[in-house]
């Protein structure tokens, strides 16, 4: 019995209803990290003190490389996570139980 | 992202999916950015008009904000792009 | 064929799910707005020692002016940003394409 | 806001998201006071017990903050008058 | 007339939906608290040197303390802010009336 | 969190909603232990790899914070048992 739409059978006018979910999940992740990085870059790159609406060469560069360094990080992040097997017991959903 | 593997009827949905989600990204983008100019700019609070350089320091965080988010959006998708080619590796 | 009501046919019960998701949309721009407000205008111009629970003048004017001159800045920043047509392309979501 | 163009079903819909975004405003609202008077008032981690001191200071800073939300509150809600009135300019 | 499957009449399927989403909605209160005790603890407790990966003494006990602290915090809060009927007024969507 | 009063149909949905929210839990707990570890780690952009210190202040950061996340778990749901049992006050 699917009633929810769980397990892959599609229901509502030939949605999967589980696929098109996991696509929107990982959607919201993508968008997530990269206002994070954007944020990132932007505190250690860009000079506050606005005197001019360009980027200058510095930042340019340091931009460039703010990004290869965010994602080396995330690969090792992501590597470390998996080495411990981190998914469980992390957040409090999992003390809720039916 | 790839979604080739969905039937038209999916498709169509993540495709309505999609607009909304970046509708919000540019409202989202609006109000931080108006929050950080302000924090970055504002400072004096002995009046409540803008003064001309607050004014000229908030046109330029904008700029610099928008510029900024270009470039890392652009160097950001050529990294997905990399990844996606499986040559992820360093 | 207005499969998920898109368009601006009525779908469920007379309801335009377009017009509802609009407006939905508007009041969440405005909540995170004025949460942005709340936070930077007591960031601006409250003491964090908390040696008292009632505004004084000096934090109940500063208030005011900091509220008037948010609004100055979302003016500034709405024009600039209609001016260089900043929807395009600064978002994530513009890589995915079907 | 104006939801005057809407059809009775319409605005039925737009009432409950409405009631039901109170009450996650007010939710994060709370959770947002915890942390920020947490934060501010606790300092000393030599014991679990808070202090006479610290209790004070969370007290003061709850207070506040709601005293603060409420005046941007009546603030806000002037200057949205305005702009819909279309006299939004200086 | 229960049109949107307010009121407590079961609607689809025999799910409350009012029941529900009072409990989604304690779900996500519950996981916001959370993530705001993590990164208030360890802005308090753990230093950012990372000079190794393991908790040791004295950020371990100060993060058990920090926990007790939070909820202390916590409580007397939700009392305050029941002593004063906060629940009125502090929002933007205060503002909009049908 | 306690489900009882639900019935089997109320339960299935709950069941349904909570695994979703653990996924978004896990998501979001990375990105931000991507940001976090690379704003305290990263401060050098002199060159875009990164330097073994980086990489070993990323690797103990987010040992540190995973660990750090699970012991605030466990007092977070001893506080949240005694709260329950009705013996929450001091």
């Amino acid at each position: 019995m699917s009633f929810l739409g769980r397990g892959s059978t599609p229901s509502s006018g030939g949605i999967n209803q589980e696929r098109v979910e996991m696509a929107t999940q990982e959607l919201d992740m993508i968008t997530d990290i990269f206002n994070r990085l954007v944020s990132s870059c932007h505190a250690k790159c860009i000079s506050t003190r606005y005197a001019e609406g360009e980027l200058n060469k510095g930042e340019s560069v340091c931009i460039d490389r703010c990004v290869a360094k965010f994602f080396e990080v995330n690969k090792k992040v992501g590597e470390k996570m998996q080495a411990v097997g981190a998914a469980a017991g992390a957040g409090p959903s999992g003390f809720t139980s039916l | 992202m790839d979604f080739s593997a969905m039937n038209s009827a999916e498709q169509a949905h993540m495709t309505r999916v999609i607009e909304r989600k970046q509708m919000q990204d540019f409202m989202r983008m609006y109000s931080n950015l108006v929050e950080r100019c302000f924090n970055s700019c504002c400072n004096d609070f002995t009046s409540k008009a803008l003064s001309s350089k607050e004014e000229q320091c908030v046109l330029n965080c904008t700029d610099k904000f928008l510029k900024h988010s270009e470039r890392v959006g652009a160097r950001f998708a050529e990294h997905n792009a990399e990844m996606m080619n499986g040559s992820g590796s360093k």
